[in-house]
């Protein structure tokens, strides 16, 4: 995927991730605070607008760039600062790159979960979006078909989800729910696999 | 959605508005952006205090801006963080060169966020302290109070370090107070009711008549568990045993009480409660020497309250009888 | 019922409990009956003011009872009057010499009960005058305003007879600024949610999501009609005419304004309101002198607010700014 | 009627009105504040209360100013206290009546019409527990059998009722609705009516 073509796929998926802003309002409404479908969409929104200004043939890095700032201020939270976090780690590998590969995309994964982790001073099994963005970044390397690939983090995404929904949260405001956090789906993992199944609908040619 | 508002996405800068056309006197918005709010007459040249977190909690955050207490506040949406650019600029804004502490509750977003300002603060030579409200103790055992999210009883951190703060003390000795106040306070809550987001229009959580939900937050959530809707005198015992263990309360020791309204709790309630807390001390030997009773630290329109415990101690105490004036709040 | 509370009955008397021990330095009673509360430092030897009137409303009217505000109090059970013997008894507390003014609101109950206390006091010679708040412009045309009810705007007049008394004036001159601020002043008001009184546990109408009460009074009374829900402009619009149109007010006029909420409305939403009260004021030329948002007459856990508005001359402009401190009210 | 039976008979009334609190709560929650179950069922335990205390063979007069002060203080409100006024004022009437006949009782509600009136500056057409209380009064005096009376009272106050339904209330709380208490009833003028008819049932032998 060449510089522009990621511009475009970006955009395509925030239009196609707002779907999911009632679902996430929900599930963070049950072990949250209910403000993630907000963050969601108007992060969505701010990105398709911060990419439209900047136009076609940006750098990768820089698109990256461009994202992680209108995301982590369109609704500061949790999920905008660790997001906004997160890309910034990931944009930094991309500094070179101009056509991108399932592994670059996985590098780019691993970077973004280990920048989480460390702001967010949680690890996997803490029933958090590194739950689902760890073993998703992983799938991720392990085709060099794009859309395989993404498959196959799809479905990663999911186990992780279900198999995290039994367990206690440990970190942030579901943490404070202790064990009624327990069968509660975490919301923050939850919109990493849309934001992989936006990806996959919206840029299905791909 | 049984609220009074225009478009939901204008509500806090509506807010806000309204909050500077009544109060030009007391506060005013440095730059352009009027998320950010500060005295009127910052930068004073004492040391700063800045807070922040997400709206619908007044007279919390902003509210606790004024002579005696805070110095300044980032504005968030609804039970959502300010931007570190806006903590940041509170920051530099009221920074006369002594110093600025941010003074705010324990929550990821936040943290992450005025973190962030710290660096950004840092570049500009604005020294900065940091201490965080964790005062609830429904959120996390005493073992992992580190990790105890902040609700009402940071209005006890604002009232003292704000003290220190105007009778000229420095930053270190701010910030020692205010993590002084958070180690001494302790708080749990019940709710009622549900919160709505105005932006969402749904509600936090249902609760069927006759139950109560036992360790709320101040953004809707839900408690540790759910129970029988008790009367005030066993809620106040409910509430109270926590706090008493928490902080180790002993026959002898001197207490600050705040009876703190969710939105839609009669004022009334509050002072039912106050009353069998007063009892309830009584009998366990501990005077109450200072209360408040009344909305401090809101959820919009949630039903219940919340008890808060300060231990005091001489210097403490000193300290939360000093005069405070802010357009929500006056002490005399 | 969403309450804390203990058994029903009691609610008025625990509360009044719990106000006493939380302000032993502020109120006492002066006899063996709770529900007669005065200042402190009662008798004063200046003139006496007395309000009164059923609970349910804090502050009104018991947080009222301060320097610069009223000298005392009779408190009746929810939403019903005091007896004439305790109107009577604040009366006697806070006499020393100088008489006493009744100043409360239009009510049948509590005009009947005052006026037997003014039977009561004339036996022990104390001199008495009186003065209804009749605010609501809803409540009867301007040809009838001495039908009105008293709502929230009975505060200005507090807080003006309180201030004069403050500062030595008569009897007859205290009864006659209460009279003009009384005779200037004008509210409407909005109900988005009913009140439930503690004894019955009824709510006090039923209304659909979606629509508003308009012309409310403070007891959970219906409006003088219902429509559907607008947005804060549209409310405030609404509100704010007809104040415009009792009071005559014209471009160059200066006014006070109190935008009070009815219990369950969060202090947010008042603010929203009062951005765009300041916003139609400037419109026609009338400039905002002063201004109190918040709380002020509520109706237990009812949703909604009210508008009031003081037309102001120098006169009541000065009285009004003078500082009041009742454990409920600041102004310093 | 002896003074032994009147406060008998009163105490009966007292137990058996208080069937009709709810009723009351509901009318004066539509036309007013809603505290009229209130007022009613705590004065009627005041009454019995006062009239036990009291003990037998007390002078009529005398057993109604225990009434009306009783009645005053249990909840004051309006109805308190305009009832307690008019049974003052009635009571006065009675200061030498040992044996009470109809006509005196239907003088005793002239009185007590007179000084609800004058205290509320109310007419009959206002709307309010007048309405009732001066046809019934009235018809009181057209018998001499004590239970025809009673029950000729009842049909007026019953008729008046529901002729002032369609009116608009000029007095009290129920005023400010204005139009809208067009179609509502008079709680002040049923509790009238229930008065009546709980002595009728509570009294039958009489
Ligand atoms: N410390 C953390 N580390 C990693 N992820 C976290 C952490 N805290 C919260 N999260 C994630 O953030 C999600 C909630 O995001 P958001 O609604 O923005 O939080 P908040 O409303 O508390 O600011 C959670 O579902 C979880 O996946
Ligand atoms: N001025 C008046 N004159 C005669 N009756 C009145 C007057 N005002 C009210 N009432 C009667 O009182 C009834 C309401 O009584 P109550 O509930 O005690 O009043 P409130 O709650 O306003 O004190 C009304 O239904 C009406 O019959
Ligand atoms: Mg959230
Ligand atoms: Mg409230
Ligand atoms: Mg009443
Ligand atoms: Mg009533």
């Amino acid at each position: 995927m060449d510089a522009t073509g990621l511009s475009r796929a970006i955009r395509n998926t925030m239009v196609e991730i707002k779907q999911y802003a009632d679902e996430l309002r929900d599930l963070d409404t049950a072990l949250g605070d209910g403000d993630l479908g907000i963050t969601v969409s108007l992060g969505a929104d701010a990105i398709v607008e911060a990419l439209d200004a900047a136009g076609d043939d940006v750098p990768p890095e820089e698109t990256i760039r461009t994202c992680a700032k209108a995301f982590a201020n369109a609704n500061p939270s949790t999920m905008a600062a660790l997001v906004a976090g997160a890309l910034l780690s990931g944009s930094r590998l991309w500094a070179t790159s101009r056509n991108l590969t399932t592994v670059d995309a996985s590098a780019f994964a691993k970077a973004a979960g280990d920048s989480i982790s460390k702001r967010g001073k949680s690890v996997v099994g803490d029933k958090t979006i590194l739950d689902a963005l760890v073993p998703a970044g992983e799938a991720l390397g392990t085709s060099s078909s794009a859309s395989e690939a993404l498959d196959r983090a799809i479905t990663a995404a999911k186990r992780a989800i279900a198999e995290t929904t039994s367990m206690q949260s440990r970190r942030g405001r579901a943490s404070w729910l202790q064990e009624r956090s327990i069968g509660l789906q975490d919301p923050g993992a939850t919109a990493f696999l849309r934001f992989l199944e936006s990806w996959k609908a919206a840029n299905v040619a791909d | 959605m049984r609220k009074i508002i225009n478009q939901p996405n204008d509500f806090v800068d509506e807010m806000i508005d309204g909050i500077l056309l009544a109060h030009p006197d007391k506060l005013k918005t440095p730059g352009d952006d009027k998320r950010v709010l500060v005295r009127a007459d910052a930068p004073t040249g004492k040391v700063g205090i800045v807070t922040g977190g997400g709206s619908g909690h007044l007279p919390l955050f902003k509210g606790y801006v004024g002579k005696g207490l805070c110095s300044g506040v980032a504005v968030g949406n609804v039970f959502s963080s300010p931007s570190a650019q806006q903590c940041f600029e509170a920051a530099k804004a009221v920074d006369g060169g002594a110093g600025v502490l941010f003074l705010y509750g324990n929550y990821g977003g936040d943290v992450f966020n005025f973190d962030l300002a710290i660096d950004l603060a840092e570049l500009e030579g604005i020294e900065t302290r940091t201490a965080l409200g964790r005062d609830d103790v429904a959120s996390q055992p005493n073992e992992r109070k580190l990790d105890r999210r902040g609700v009402a009883g940071i209005f006890f951190a604002f009232k003292g370090a704000g003290a220190a703060a105007e009778r000229g003390d420095g930053l270190e000795a701010v910030a020692a107070v205010a993590e002084d106040i958070i180690e001494h306070t302790a708080t749990m809550g019940i709710g009622l009711s549900p919160t709505i987001l105005p932006t969402t229009g749904k509600a936090s959580f249902d609760l069927p008549e006759g139950e109560m939900e036992i360790g709320i937050g101040i953004h809707g959530e839900t408690g540790i568990h759910r129970g029988p809707l008790e009367t005030a005198d066993q809620i106040v015992e409910r509430l109270m045993a926590p706090l008493v263990a928490d902080l180790v309360l002993v026959r002898g020791d001197r207490i600050a009480v705040l009876v703190n309204g969710m939105g839609a709790t009669p004022l009334e309630e509050l002072y039912v409660m106050y009353r069998h807390v007063h009892q309830q001390a009584a009998l366990i030997g501990v005077t109450i020497e200072k209360s408040y009773i009344g909305e401090y630290a809101t959820s919009l329109e949630m039903a219940g309250a919340s008890l808060s415990i300060l231990k005091l101690n001489d210097e403490r105490l000193e300290l939360l009888k000093a005069p405070a004036d802010s357009p929500f709040f006056v002490e005399v």
